[in-house]
């Protein structure tokens, strides 16, 4: 299956070089999508056929010097990240031949297309070159060329910023990766990760630790946990949207990847703690991050935090993993490592979901700003449909495929109480209902998203403007909407091939007993079990037996009649709630996090009943933005101006350094 | 193609220059000489066939490895960069430069090739020292072209600062034969200051000596090489010169005399047997590595940006030379390979940044890709390349470098060299981010393209980014040979 | 004279050396600082010509020659020129006052004599004791270097270095070889006359020669 | 078959029975005031004489306001369905576990939060403001509180946790269960928008949560509200019944044990209904912002419980 690999690289280089080859923009636009697309179905066709089969394949091209060669090999772990990516891709790509359309300025098209070929072929490379200095350049390319996709509205301030924030934070990442790589390779003798997997049961535990620890910074800020997370709110809402779908749907998942990849393959024994540090991190960026996403106004930077409590729940599954590898359970190992990826999938269709219907509002109404949205949903009605289809899904709620990955991953924590530990056994029930109460904040948050963009009045001029996106791009929405559904119907059989990905990573000697994914069913012994599809027939049964009833029984006479509004007439778009009341009882609550400060100025004229305006201020404060990063970066600031006292433009000073230093090197010779 | 051959065709060609040509005639005798002297840099290093040792003048020069690798350096950036000044020093117009200033130019440029090339070949100590303490003065002309108070001032410090650094530089090659000339009766005294013959017999020499000697060269060739704190000098004397001086002012010079050091290094180390030179080069990079943080975060000029980021690099270079092993001298000279290039092409593009925005000041360059999306496009992925970012070559050497790092075992260093690397990016890309993107906002309107100019960026660009998946195989193995000669060998 | 003497007779001239460099770091005046050049650079070459005598080294007798025509005659010459021409005021001004620098010149001295103080690996052809002696020279010399603002003394103080390298290659390695010797010799001529276009191009630009006024590239 | 239908039986027990308990509250709050109070009957006629009335609907509203109520009434079929009432095995049991239970809540509050939104009004926005705000705190204390009753019975379904509470004595439960208990309570008192949290009587919109909400709705999807609403009171107090007081259950296949059953779990609910009705007659409503405070008490009651178990029981 090599070829259809080959292909698919080749697709994206196409779909990065045409746009110099091309002459007009919308002819660029129209072939560098088409290959891009192309491109991801013949990533899905052969992943799929991974995964399937369960038989993989390489390759291997002789590389540089010492590092060793350009080994790429689609196991089941990267025939599944590649489906993932290819299967978001093309949604994405159909989206953007429209979206961008707008773009008509050849320059920027072509900028657009190069780098967004390069993204997605980066991201499918990362994922299944199999030797550490190329997997390193991958990863950075990935990162760079999103980055120019970041700033590709580089006029604006802002995007500037937060190009330099996101590959300033991911290249610190990279950093540690390197570092971890150089920690293994210098045991393994090599750079090949296969030679790591064999050297990994020899591996000195201090050695490993070092090594979890800079895997775990390293990637773990670019999954966006959190205190690692900066970057992503103010990157992730710069990019187009569908650049967005995919930087958050998949590239922080190449993260989820990696660290699958060295903790369950590259360091043998894993210790109990490591699962307590992950999951600790985990719950706490799933509860912060969506903490944080609810007082978002901005719908692009709602849905990027709204990414790092997702990143947060899968590595709950991820942590659990760990945990059960680390007590020698494999069964539970490998469900819990189902849980996490199957997790990953369904984010990525609702992620990517929910970006491009933000992207759809955004292309029509030019404003993300959720105060000035509002009544979408009778102007824009198939993109309501299905960014309500992604709201629902992300708040994880039946029958839709976000629920069915966090019953599992629900499932994967209350397992561990028959563990022998008792902190696990203590603290596991705890995380999953702060899990709960993660998925109840996503629900309000997305309430929030929701209600206020779309239901109500228009509360500004473009909003009232707003038409329905395109069919292509509908049709890009509808796909993503109709996976959310697919997945969770689909749910056991889903479940049934990740067991193969599972089974290469985690070895168990017996097949797992203790749960089954046949037919309608995701059963785990001690739990029972579910069944997405029975669970969609009762909903819908009974929403039809209701529907029915009433039509036949009931009145069906409707007076239309405006809202109530205590009585008084004129009720105004201005008198809505806003995003920034609905998140008040939370901001409230959370003060101590948010550390609100409000700010209300009025002016009158001389009398105080006279007031001619009133203006109102409210800001909530990021803890780690104000206490950790600004701080680090004023400091570094700081020190630089002092440092720079050293360079005077004084020819003696400068000769002095050279004397001293002299001096000093000459008293340690002498005292050698 | 002799070794007196090649460096025949510079000297020669900076005296012909001398004669009162007019402005076309003495542009082309320009380029000639650059060129032909690259042509037979290129033959001389792979028509030898890599034999080990070639020597001429009675052992005084010699072509091994190492120095072919640094013959093939000097003739290559040297003929970019003699391409480059063609077309912005020799260009017409108002602001064009008076024909005798043209004349010392084309003099000292090629003066300045060939002493580079003298020390990268001499095999004598003390013709090394005489060739460097000659690049300087060569140099210090070229970094005062046009006489303005600043580039006076950068030059005077640039010729005071290493003048007194190479002064120091020969204490220690005076120490050296004294090691040795002490130690052996004096018939042989023709040799005793030729390295081949010194590396042969470093186990008589007294190892307290070839330390005390080593400490001289390491402040004497590290102030040459800008290693911190001997520094001071580079800045301004970089900032100051026209850009493709600068470019080899910062890509080739600091080689040379990183290369000298490198072959005090080898001698120290197979003299004393110890991890003394290791240790002290590695402190003497890190700090330089340390240093330029704070001048790269804060900086207003571009040019000293890039100036610093040579500091930065040459600590790398240093650090790998004291990591030693295989990786580490082999990722030290490819780095030395990859900064030249990297490094040279970002003078030239601030020479069409100074040609189109009229400022060296950072904050006026603003909007670079609107306004000329072929020099922003290539002067950003210069920055990211020269800050360590692949897929360019300058992330493989520093690959390289660290990997030998933790192969020695030495954590510690390894991360603060990493932290200081990913600071270093933050800086370059917080300026480079400023200049290249944004809203470009009138001021002078884009100057007609020159096509020598446009074609070295092209080039520069094109050969960085292939060198960051592919190094030649020539190339590799001349690389791999000089850093077996290096002591790689031993890991 | 018998060798012993001789020896003895360039010891005391080695002290005379290191008094002659205090000179001038002592001198308040940049003609007697450049007599005091000469007066070193006279005893240096006494000091070739007495080794090159007793050790029958005749090329060092060459160099003996050159450093007198050189830096006796030829350098003070083009000193006393340029300070004449650019009429540079008589006095040396410098960061430090004279006693200080004294009282900075000893201490540099004492450290000379300590870091080399060590190590002692005599042998028949050589003679330590000038070790610390030259690197004294040349501590001074950097002293001069970094206390003195005007840019024709830290010319001065380059090339009281030099002489203390010089010092060391002739008393430690009874010279180099000469081809190499002779190179540096021209090399430092070089560079002097480099040094003096620049003093002059600086006066010209800078109406002056303080190397305080150089202070525009800094950071 | 028998099984089936006696799943199916319990179900529209609890779906019938539903606005009995409204009723049995009503009555003793009007007890407490004097006055006579409605009838079992008004209470049923309340809903059923919405069915026949015309609707009056915003003009604001969307698809989303008229699909709100089936939605909503739907998933709270379902969660009835999850629910052991009379027997320890319930309608849909294969699923029977408590996250699904929570989550299908959820869908029915995500609904109704939205339909709120969807008339553009200030109080619709306000009532689905505070709701999703409190309830995500109640979702916090109610898992908790369920989990530690998982741990303690090494169960994670609601009659996996009967069963085995059914098996011990009462006083051997009772000492773990509790503070569990306790936090559950305060949940539902809050999940079914009663005093100290929400007062279902106020006609002062500014105070209301539960009521802001739906205050557009009228005919028959009122009627749909007010019902769901009505079940999933009683599916609390169920649960409250079943999982700490499980005893006299049924499960014999007999009739006699049938019907004792139903007579026994008769007796929790208007009991556990008392107790929710002492409690509005007795308390006054709380500040908005002093109702997380009780929540808080309700996560540490859960906390607490958790602990217990794992200290006594090693």
């Amino acid at each position: 299956m090599e070829f259809l690999l080959f292909g698919q690289i080749v697709f994206y280089l196409a779909g990065a070089i045409l746009p110099f080859i091309l002459k007009d923009g919308g002819v660029i636009n129209r072939w560098t999508h088409i290959s891009a697309i192309a491109g991801g179905l013949i990533g899905v066709v052969y992943s799929l056929a991974v995964l399937v089969t369960g038989q993989g394949f390489s390759f291997a091209a002789p590389g540089l010097p010492f590092v060793g060669n350009l080994s790429l090999v689609v196991d089941p772990l990267s025939a599944f990240f590649i489906f993932v990516i290819s299967f978001l891709s093309v949604p994405a790509t159909i989206f953007a031949i429209r979206y961008i359309q707008e773009f008509q300025d050849k320059k920027r098209i072509a900028f657009l297309g190069f780098f967004y070929n390069l993204f997605i072929l980066a991201m499918i490379l990362v994922v299944c070159v199999h030797n550490a200095f190329y997997f390193l350049v991958f990863w950075e390319i990935m990162s760079l060329a999103s980055y120019f996709l970041v700033v590709f509205e580089h006029e604006k301030i802002q995007a500037r910023r937060a190009g330099i924030i996101y590959l300033v934070m991911t290249h610190i990442g990279t950093a540690f990766i390197a570092a971890s790589f150089w920690l293994l390779a210098g045991h393994a003798g090599s750079f090949a990760f296969a030679d790591f997997h064999l050297q990994a049961a020899t591996l000195p535990p201090a050695l490993k630790n070092a090594i979890f620890w800079t895997v775990l910074i390293g990637f773990g800020t670019k999954a966006g946990i959190i205190p690692l997370h900066i970057w992503l709110p103010e990157a992730h809402p710069q990019a187009p949207s569908h650049v967005s779908a995919l930087m958050s749907g998949v590239m922080i998942k190449t993260a989820v990847y990696a660290l699958i990849r060295f903790f369950l393959s590259f360091v043998g024994e894993v210790p109990l703690w490591w699962g307590v540090v992950i999951l600790s991190l985990a719950i706490i960026s799933a509860v912060l991050g969506i903490l944080y996403a609810l007082m978002e106004r901005d719908l692009k930077r709602l849905l990027a935090f709204s990414s790092i409590e997702n990143i947060g729940i899968i590595l709950l599954g991820f942590g659990m993993t760990l945990i059960f590898v680390a007590t020698d359970k494999p069964a539970y190992a490998s469900f819990a490592l189902i849980a996490t990826l199957f997790h990953v999938l369904n984010h990525a269709s609702f992620k990517g979901l929910l970006f491009l219907g933000a992207g759809a509002v955004l292309s029509k109404t030019h404003t993300g700003n959720a105060e000035e949205l509002g009544g979408l949903i009778k102007r824009m009605p198939w993109t309501a449909v299905c960014f309500l289809t992604g709201a629902v899904a992300i708040s994880a709620l039946p029958p839709l495929n976000g629920f069915v990955s966090k019953w599992m991953i629900f499932c994967s924590l209350l397992s561990a109480h028959q563990s022998q530990e008792l902190a696990v056994r203590f603290f596991t029930p705890i995380l999953a209902a702060l899990l709960g109460f993660a998925g109840a904040l996503a629900a309000t948050c997305f309430v929030k998203a929701f209600g206020i963009c779309f239901l109500g009045e228009p509360r500004s001029e473009q909003a009232r403007h707003a038409v329905e996106v395109s069919p292509s791009m509908q049709w890009a929405m509808g796909l993503l909407a109709g996976s959310c559904l697919g997945f969770a119907l689909l749910a056991p059989w889903i479940v049934s091939i990740l067991q193969k990905v599972s089974g290469t990573l985690i070895e168990a000697d017996t097949p797992i007993p203790n749960f089954t994914f046949n037919g309608l069913f995701i059963t785990l012994a001690d739990f029972g079990q579910i069944s997405p599809l029975v669970f969609g027939w009762m909903l819908s049964g009974a929403i039809l037996i209701l529907f029915a009833a009433l039509a036949i029984f009931a009145n069906r006479k409707v007076m239309l009649a405006p809202s109530w509004a205590c009585g008084l007439p004129g009720l105004t778009a201005r008198m809505q709630y806003t995003a920034t009341g609905y998140s008040k009882p939370i901001r409230r609550i959370f003060s101590f996090l948010y550390q609100p400060t409000r700010q209300v100025e009025l002016e009158d004229e001389g009398h105080e009943i006279l007031r001619t305006a009133q203006r109102f201020e409210s800001k909530t404060t990021h803890v780690f933005d104000e206490w950790i990063y600004r701080p680090l970066a004023k400091c570094m600031l700081f020190v630089s101006k002092k440092a720079k006292l050293m360079q005077t433009g004084h020819i003696q000073l400068y000769l002095s350094y050279i004397f001293i230093t002299l001096i000093v090197l000459l008293v340690y010779w002498s005292r050698l | 193609m002799s070794v007196v051959g090649l460096l025949c065709i510079p000297f020669s060609a900076a005296f012909i220059l001398l004669l009162p040509w007019p402005r076309k005639i003495m542009r082309f005798i320009f380029m000639a000489g650059g060129m032909l002297t690259a042509a037979s840099g290129w033959t001389l290093v792979f028509g030898s066939h890599f034999q080990p040792r070639i020597f001429s003048l009675g052992g005084n020069l010699m072509l091994d490895s190492l120095s072919a690798v640094f013959v093939l350096l000097i003739v290559t950036i040297g003929v970019l960069s003699n391409i480059y000044a063609s077309g912005y020093l020799f260009r017409e117009g108002p602001a064009e430069l008076s024909l005798g200033r043209l004349r010392r130019y084309a003099f000292f440029f090629h003066l300045f090739l060939f002493t580079m090339l003298v020390t990268v070949l001499s095999n004598n100590l003390g013709l090394m020292w005489i060739a460097i303490e000659a690049t300087t003065l060569a140099s210090a002309f070229l970094v005062n072209v046009d006489d303005k108070k600043s580039s006076i001032e950068a030059a005077w410090k640039y010729l005071i600062l290493c003048t007194v650094g190479i002064a120091l530089a020969l204490f220690g090659v005076i120490l050296v034969y004294y090691s040795i000339a002490s130690r052996l009766p004096a018939g042989e005294g023709s040799d005793f200051l030729q390295w081949s013959f010194l590396v042969d017999k470093a186990a008589v020499l007294d190892p307290q000596i070839i330390k005390l000697a080593f400490i001289f060269v390491l402040v004497g060739y590290g102030t040459k090489m800008g290693l911190a704190p001997f520094h001071s000098w580079l800045p301004d004397a970089h900032s100051q010169a026209p850009g493709p001086v600068s470019a080899l002012l910062s890509g080739v010079l600091l080689s040379c005399a990183s290369v000298s050091l490198l072959r005090f290094h080898i001698l120290t180390k197979a003299a004393t047997g110890s991890a003394f030179s290791n240790d002290l080069l590695i402190l003497f990079g890190i700090f330089s590595v340390a240093v330029a943080v704070p001048f790269i975060w804060e900086q207003a000029d571009y040019k000293r940006v890039l100036a610093y980021s040579s500091v930065e690099h040459m600590g790398l270079v240093a650090v790998g030379f004291g990591f030693g092993g295989l990786w580490g001298i082999y990722g030290a000279l490819l780095h030395v390979v990859n900064h030249a290039l990297t490094k040279s092409l970002l003078f030239f593009c601030s020479g069409h940044l100074l040609y189109q925005f009229q400022t060296k000041e950072i904050k006026k360059v603003q909007g670079i890709f609107r306004k000329d999306p072929f020099l922003g496009s290539i002067f950003f992925f210069a920055v990211l390349a020269v800050a360590g970012m692949p897929p360019f070559s300058i992330f493989l050497s520093e690959f390289f470098i660290l990997t030998a790092g933790f192969l020695a075992k030495k954590f510690l260093v390894c991360a603060i060299l990493l932290g200081l690397l990913a600071l270093i990016f933050a800086g370059f890309l917080r300026q480079g981010s400023h200049m290249t993107f944004g809203a470009y906002s009138g001021g002078a309107p884009l100057r007609e393209r020159n096509v020598l100019m446009d074609g070295v960026l092209a080039v520069g660009i094109i050969v960085i980014f292939v060198m960051g998946f592919y190094i030649p195989g020539p190339l590799h193995e001349l690389i791999r040979q000089a850093s077996l000669l290096a002591g790689g060998n031993t890991p | 004279m018998s060798s012993e003497s001789i020896v003895h007779l360039v010891h005391f001239l080695g002290m005379l050396l290191l008094i002659t460099s205090l000179g001038i770091i002592a001198s308040p005046l940049l003609s007697a600082c450049i007599r005091f050049y000469a007066m070193h650079s006279f005893l240096l070459s006494l000091i070739t010509l007495a080794i090159a005598y007793n050790h029958h080294l005749w090329h060092l007798g060459i160099s003996a020659l050159l450093t007198f025509l050189l830096k006796v005659i030829a350098i003070p010459q083009i000193f006393f020129a340029i300070s004449r021409k650019i009429g540079v005021r008589k006095e040396v001004e410098s960061y430090i006052n004279i006693p200080s620098s004294l009282f900075l010149a000893v201490i540099l001295i004492f450290v000379s004599f300590y870091v080399t103080a060590g190590a002692k690996t005599g042998s028949a052809l050589s003679s330590w004791e000038f070790l610390p002696i030259a690197i004294a020279t040349v501590f001074l010399g950097m002293l001069v270097m970094t206390t003195r603002k005007k840019a024709i003394t830290q010319v001065l103080g380059l090339l009281l270095m030099e002489n203390g390298l010089f010092l060391m290659g002739i008393t430690m390695t009874f010279g180099m070889p000469l081809l190499v010797e002779l190179g540096i010799l021209f090399d430092v001529l070089v560079g002097i006359i480099m040094m003096g276009i620049f003093i002059f191009k600086i006066r010209s630009a800078f109406e002056g020669i303080d190397v305080d006024d150089m202070t525009v590239l800094k950071g | 078959m028998t099984k089936f239908l006696l799943l199916f039986f319990q179900w529209l027990l609890l779906v019938a029975l539903a606005p009995s308990v409204s009723w049995f509250i009503k009555r003793m709050k009007a007890a407490s005031q004097n006055r006579r109070g409605p009838t079992l009957v008004q209470v049923y006629a309340d809903l059923i004489k919405l069915f026949p009335k015309e609707m009056v609907v915003s003009q604001t509203a969307s698809w989303i306001f008229h699909v709100m109520p089936f939605i909503l009434l739907a998933s709270t079929f379902v969660v009835a369905a999850l629910v052991p009432v009379l027997w320890t095995d319930s309608f849909l049991g294969f699923t029977g576990d408590i996250i699904v239970f929570v989550y299908l809540l959820g869908l029915g509050r995500f609904f109704l939060a939205l339909a709120a939104l969807d008339t553009g009004t200030t109080f619709g926005g306000m009532g689905s403001s505070r709701e999703m705000a409190l309830s995500s705190l109640g979702e916090l204390a109610l898992l908790l509180a369920f989990f530690s009753l998982g741990v303690y019975a090494h169960a994670f379904s609601f009659a996996g946790i009967m069963t085995h509470f059914a098996a011990h004595g009462p006083m051997e439960v009772l000492f773990f269960t509790n503070l569990a208990f306790g936090a559950i309570l305060i949940v539902t008192l809050a999940e079914t928008a009663r005093i100290p949290v929400d007062n279902p009587a106020t006609h002062l919109e500014l105070t209301m949560i539960h009521e802001a909400m739906i205050l557009e709705y009228s005919g028959k999807y009122l009627a749909l509200i007010e019902w769901s609403h009505q079940i999933k009171q009683l599916v609390f107090l169920s649960l409250l019944a079943n999982l700490f007081l499980p005893w006299g259950i049924f499960n014999v296949p007999t009739t006699t044990a049938l019907g004792w059953s139903v007579l026994v779990y008769l007796v929790k609910i208007f009991f556990l209904a008392f107790v929710v009705g002492w409690i509005e007659i007795h308390s006054a409503k709380l500040r908005l912002f002093r109702v997380p405070d009780l929540f808080a008490i309700a996560f540490v009651l859960a906390i607490l419980s958790l602990l217990g178990q794992l200290m006594f029981r090693g």
